[in-house]
This record gives C-alpha cells, structure tokens and sequence, in this order.
C-alpha cells in the first residue's frame, strides 16, 4: 500500500535528533509489543509480515501520532483482536479508555506464477503496479530502472505472508539506484540500494 | 473541522500495553517470565558489542573477512551471533571511495543480533524520509562530513536480508588487540552515520 | 515539495465522514486564520501561495493531528513570525502554551525561461523533477502522459508566488490522465483532470 | 521513542487563534470590525445557492448555458456572483455518460463566491486522498452509486482554475420555475458527489 509508512524521499521533516546514551528502552511497558507480537508467531498465528502490515494498516493521524513501541503494540493488539482471543471492547475496558487499532486488511496477492530470473549486473525494471495490501516495493521506485548487484535467498513473498496466506519462495535481489534517478533533487554521487522480491522485477526494456 | 477521534481520548500506550498483557494473561496464553525473557534478550544478547566483535575480528584475520563478505550470516554465526532478524545477514565493506549506510524506511528492520535493537534516531520518521534523498546532508548533520568524492551508498532493508556496515580500519590502530578495536565501533559505526574514532 | 499535504492516492485512509446541516463554522475561532491571512495579503506582505505553502511547511505530525482551520492558522501566524511583526515567543506567551508553527522555507523557483506552448488535444508529459518548495504538481501526475483539454489564461508561477517571488505569469493546462495510467488498481472508467502550469509540462516523446 | 514535540503541550487552538489576532491588535493592524466582515462575506456572501441559481438558469435559459461554457467566470458575474478564489471558474457539464466530481488533493481551493466554504469532508484527508484514485467507491459510500458506463472525471484543483458541476437537469421539471430548480442543487450536487433530487 502507497501509506503514511513509506517515508523513503517524502519532504518537510525537520533535524534527525540523537539521544546520548540512550537505553534499549524508556519505559517498562515498550518491549510487551514485541514479546507478545512473537508470542503469537510462535503460536503460528501471524507472521512478522502481518505485524509490519498491521502497523501499515494503521490509521494515518494515528500512525503519525505514535511511538514505535506504541504503532508495535496498536499491530499486535490488532492482530489478536482479529484472531478474535480478546475483543476491542475488553481491551478498552482494562485500559480504562479508547484503544484505536489498524482498520481493516485488504485482500492479499500471490507472487508471480511465472519464472522471470535476473544476473547480477542486469539492468531490471521496478514493476509499475499498485497493490492496497502489504508491500515492500517502496514507492520511490515504482517504475525506475536499477541495477542488480547481489542475489538474496529465497524468503517467503511478502504480499502474500503480510496476509497469512502461504507465500511463495522467491529470491530477493539487491537492486542499486542511482539517487538522481529516483530523485532530480537528490544528493550527488549517492545510489540508494533496494532489496526486492523477484516479482517487483520485470526485465529492462 | 473536528480533531479525528483516532488519537483524541486515547488511553495512555502504557496503560494500552498493560491491557493487552492482562487480557492475553487472563487466557493463560503468556508462559511464566516471556516477557521477562525477551526483555532480557533485546536488552543484553542483542548488542551492538557483536558486531563490533565482528568488525575487529575482520580487521586482524584477513581469513574470516572473507568468510564475512562471502557469508556474513556463518561468519557472525561462528562468533556466537545469530537469532531472529539475523537469519540472512550481508556485510556492506567501506572502501576509499564508498561508505554504506543503513536504513529501513518502511518499517524499521535491523538486524539485531549483531547491531542490537535500533536507537530511536534510526526509527524516527525524520530518517527513514531524508537518508535516501539527502544521504550526505542527514550524515553530515549527523556530525559525518564526507567528502564529495566519496560515493554514499544507502541500503533500505525492505525485504529479508539485514545489513551492518563494515568501515575502513583506522590507521594508527596497528598491533592493537581486538578487544581494543572494537571498541572503537559503536552502534552508529555499524549502521554507517559515524566512522571509528581513533 | 513531496510533503505529507500531497494526499492524491495516498492509501490506507478509512471512511469519509459527512455532517448534516453543517455550519460554515463550528467554532467562533475558526474565521481568524482566513481574517488574519486576508489582511497580510491585502498588505502585499504575502500571497494565496505562500499562506499555502506556509501550511505544507508544518511539521508533518502537526499537519496530519490538526484541523483544517488549525492548519490555515498555523500557516497565518509563521508568516507574521517569518515577517517580523510578531515573535514565535510572544504568541506563546500570548496563548499560554506552546504555539508550534511551520519550518523553514527553502529558496523558490523560477519558471522556465523558454517558452513552450501546447494545443488542446496535444499528449504532454509532466516533467520528473523534485522540488523541495512550493509545487502546484501533486507527486502522482510526475513522469506521467496525459492530454491537454483546456488551457487556462496565465496566472502567476506558483514555485515562485509561494516563495514571495516576483512570478512569471503563465498559462495553466487542465491535462485529463487515465486513472488506470496514474495508478494501475484506480477505477474503471474514470480519469482525472489536473490544472498544471506550463513550466510542469513537456512536449511528450 | 518518545512522542514528538511538535504535538504535545500545545496551547489550544481558540487560544493560539486569539494570540495571534491580539498580537496584531496591539499593533494597530486590524481595522474596526474586519474580522466581523470576514465572517460574514464567509457564512453569508460565499453561498451554493449561488451556485444553484447559476445551474437553473443555465437550465432554463439556453443562451446563458452557451455562455456559462464558454467563459464561467463572465456568466457567474452576470448573475452578481464573483470574488476570492472567483477569479477563473470553469463549469463542468455532465452528461449522460460523464459525470464530474472537484476536488483539491494539495490543500482545499474552492470556487468560493458560487460553491460556498467547502464542508469539512471535502478538507478531510480522507476525500483529498481517495476520491483520484477510488473516484467510484468513494461515491458508492456517500450514497451515489453511478453504472458502470459513466466516465467518472475527477477534477483536481491545483492551480488557479475553479470548478463547479453543472449537473443534468432531472426528468420531470419540465416547466418548474428557477427557484424551485435552484432547491434541487445542494453544495454537495455542486462538488460532484450528489445528484439532484426531485
């Protein structure tokens, strides 16, 4: 999905601040979406595919808004209230108040059936489409052209596992980007590389 | 118009978290000391200190370099580093002319047995949006001035593979233990917005 | 600027909410922002543009979590602080709290100096470029094809007007693009008419 | 991370409105009751039953239709409506087989003196970001549900044009006088995202 989530090369935010010394975490309730996020993976009720697309799915205001460990905990908590083990209703009465979770998913894809590979050194094409589910092709390069530098194992299709749905093992490719192809604006000399699912791919015309 | 009503009256998060960890307790879904437990392990066996292990130890055998560009994931793995999230790891070498850097815009992956859970600064909105489009200018904020000549190359983690970022050895750090080279790489070292500092 | 006001097919926003019998209205503050910016505007301290822009300059959490009249108030009160009549200060003293406004301007742009002029019916192109200031060219027509079916009489360039620059007048097009060419799930049958000035425009290969 | 700044603390928006207007105040900029005429140009003079008189009589008289498509803004002010964000205003003429709906995707730029201050949903970022790319379900959800056959055309607002729908006239008002045809034509009808009702 085209969401809030897909910061890369959006304008207007401001300096990029840095805590000294600063502790895994601040405060004692932060590290429960991630244990109870991997809870439920252990119990093969979700993916951590799932989980990044239920913090996508996030109302944008509230996205925004929030933390990471607070959008961590809205996906979670989302995630288990869809798999029906606990209702909004009982979550906001034990937190004495209201408790947004992400709205509803769309339906899922499957990779591509057919078999396109790619070499390293290929020039490849990012695929020019537009999907509401979970997506890792981010849109900055949507329909730009890379060069393919390196060959990822096969990993389960993530439009597929962000879904629950069986997912197709497909290699991921390491695609460079010169910046300035991506972004008229962009810095100089700088390339921007992008690990993608074959089927974000098509061969270069 | 109206304030949207997704972030008005929101309970506190704290208050949030707690109900779900009681709602979830009350079915007797969450083992004894989970939380606990994972607490523990994202506070202390991630760290940062890996890779920085990682780093000095192919800095002084040139052997296990090789293995770290070839296979990083093995060559952590023979260190004692592996775990969720470093299930496919690549090393990204600094050169003379090419200095790496990290991001994951879309979410916030890292791999966390070698570089530990990511600080906030990496999370923030602010550097998942600018790394990409203005690389020098977010480094050279960040306190990294790189020469114009130097090539900055960014890695969005967008798929499976996590990255740490291998930098030049410093000149002037000849004969030194390992244990004193890594301690010359932070967490920032290994994500790529500082270099190591002699 | 690709900045978080840019919403033209951003997903992941819910259910639109309509009032009935609603009021021009809803809280006696509200007509301050469009008041007070009218009167710098009668000032020629600024134009229509940069209040406009002054508004996408917010902080993106601050645009997202504010109301329309918050947003158009918060645009006003920069541009008195940037033009000196009040400090960023006094307002908060003013107000009793933190009064947050928009973040720096960059430099402006000029039109382009060469004239190029299209016919109704012609396919143009919208130029791939990436400005950090005040654009009229919402991200989803960059790089696109689309077909001129209009063309409006010259008004001032917006990438200059916004930035308080004196600003070449030129001609706007009203360019009718496929949704299906913008964004591959849009709707059937429907299309989609942006009004871009002439400098946002090429001849189409 | 913590919360961010920007949106915490804030001192409500009524007393950062009245900041602002006391700060100029004290200056001597604002003249005797501007901002009271300010407001009531907004919530009187800037109407949709402008709007609506223009589309019936452009119903009813065909020589102004002619002229209402060829140049809006003359016809518009023959009619005493112009002004603010008035200043180029094109009709949309539906047809059988197209029907228009205005939006402004980049802020909320409206035809003022003939559509009136737009409502809260047309600000909404809900509107401004679906309506270009899921024109026919966004419309399904505000109650029009248009066949399939009709070319939806969604007009953004993105430079200095402004727009007004200019609806077909329903069956059966065959001789109703301009005012009752002007009651048929709400704000709504005007944007696109109604049709007129008998």
């Amino acid at each position: 999905m085209d969401g809030i989530h897909d910061l890369g090369g959006v304008d207007g935010f401001g300096a990029i601040k840095v805590e000294r010394n600063e502790p895994v975490f601040h405060e004692d309730w932060e590290p429960l979406g991630y244990a109870l996020g991997f809870l439920g993976m252990g119990l093969n009720w979700w993916t951590a595919d799932q989980i990044r697309h239920a913090i996508e799915r996030m109302e944008p205001r509230h996205y925004l808004s929030a933390s990471y460990y607070e959008r961590y905990l809205t996906g979670v908590a989302s995630l288990y209230v869809e798999k029906g083990t606990v209702s909004q209703q009982q979550l906001e009465d034990l937190a004495g108040g209201r408790y947004p979770l992400a709205l509803p998913a769309t339906p899922g894809a499957q990779a591509r059936t057919q078999e396109i590979s790619y070499a390293v050194g290929e020039t490849v094409l990012v695929t020019n489409t537009h999907f509401k589910g979970h997506c890792r092709m981010p849109r900055y390069v949507r329909g730009k052209q890379g060069i393919i530098t390196h060959i990822a194992p096969p990993f389960p299709f993530a439009g597929s596992a962000g879904h629950g749905l069986e997912a197709k093992l497909e290699p991921t490719y390491h695609v460079r980007f010169q910046a300035k192809d991506l972004w008229s604006d962009a810095e100089e000399n700088s390339s921007v590389v992008v690990d993608l699912w074959q089927s974000y791919l098509e061969k270069a015309p | 118009m109206t304030d949207h009503q997704s972030t008005s009256n929101m309970a506190p998060k704290a208050r949030r978290a707690r109900a779900l960890e009681t709602a979830l307790a009350d079915k007797n879904l969450i083992p004894e000391n989970y939380v606990e437990k994972i607490t523990q392990i994202a506070e202390h066996k991630w760290d940062a200190k890996n890779g920085a292990m990682v780093v000095a130890e192919a800095w002084v055998d040139s052997e296990f370099r090789e293995r770290l560009r070839t296979n990083a994931t093995a060559a952590c793995a023979e260190l004692g580093f592996s775990g969720p999230q470093g299930e496919y790891i690549v090393a990204l070498e600094n050169t003379a002319t090419l200095h790496n850097v990290i991001v994951c815009t879309l979410c916030s992956c890292t791999a966390w047995p070698v570089l530990g859970l990511p600080p906030d600064w990496y999370k923030s909105f602010e550097y998942r949006a600018r790394v990409v489009r203005e690389s020098r200018t977010v480094l050279r904020e960040m306190g990294l001035d790189l020469p114009a000549e130097i090539e900055i190359r960014v890695w969005d983690t967008t798929a499976e593979t996590r990255y740490m970022v291998l930098p030049c050895r410093p000149k002037g750090t000849e004969g030194w233990s390992k244990e004193a080279l890594a301690d010359l790489i932070t967490q920032n070292v290994l994500i790529g917005v500082a270099l190591p500092e002699v």
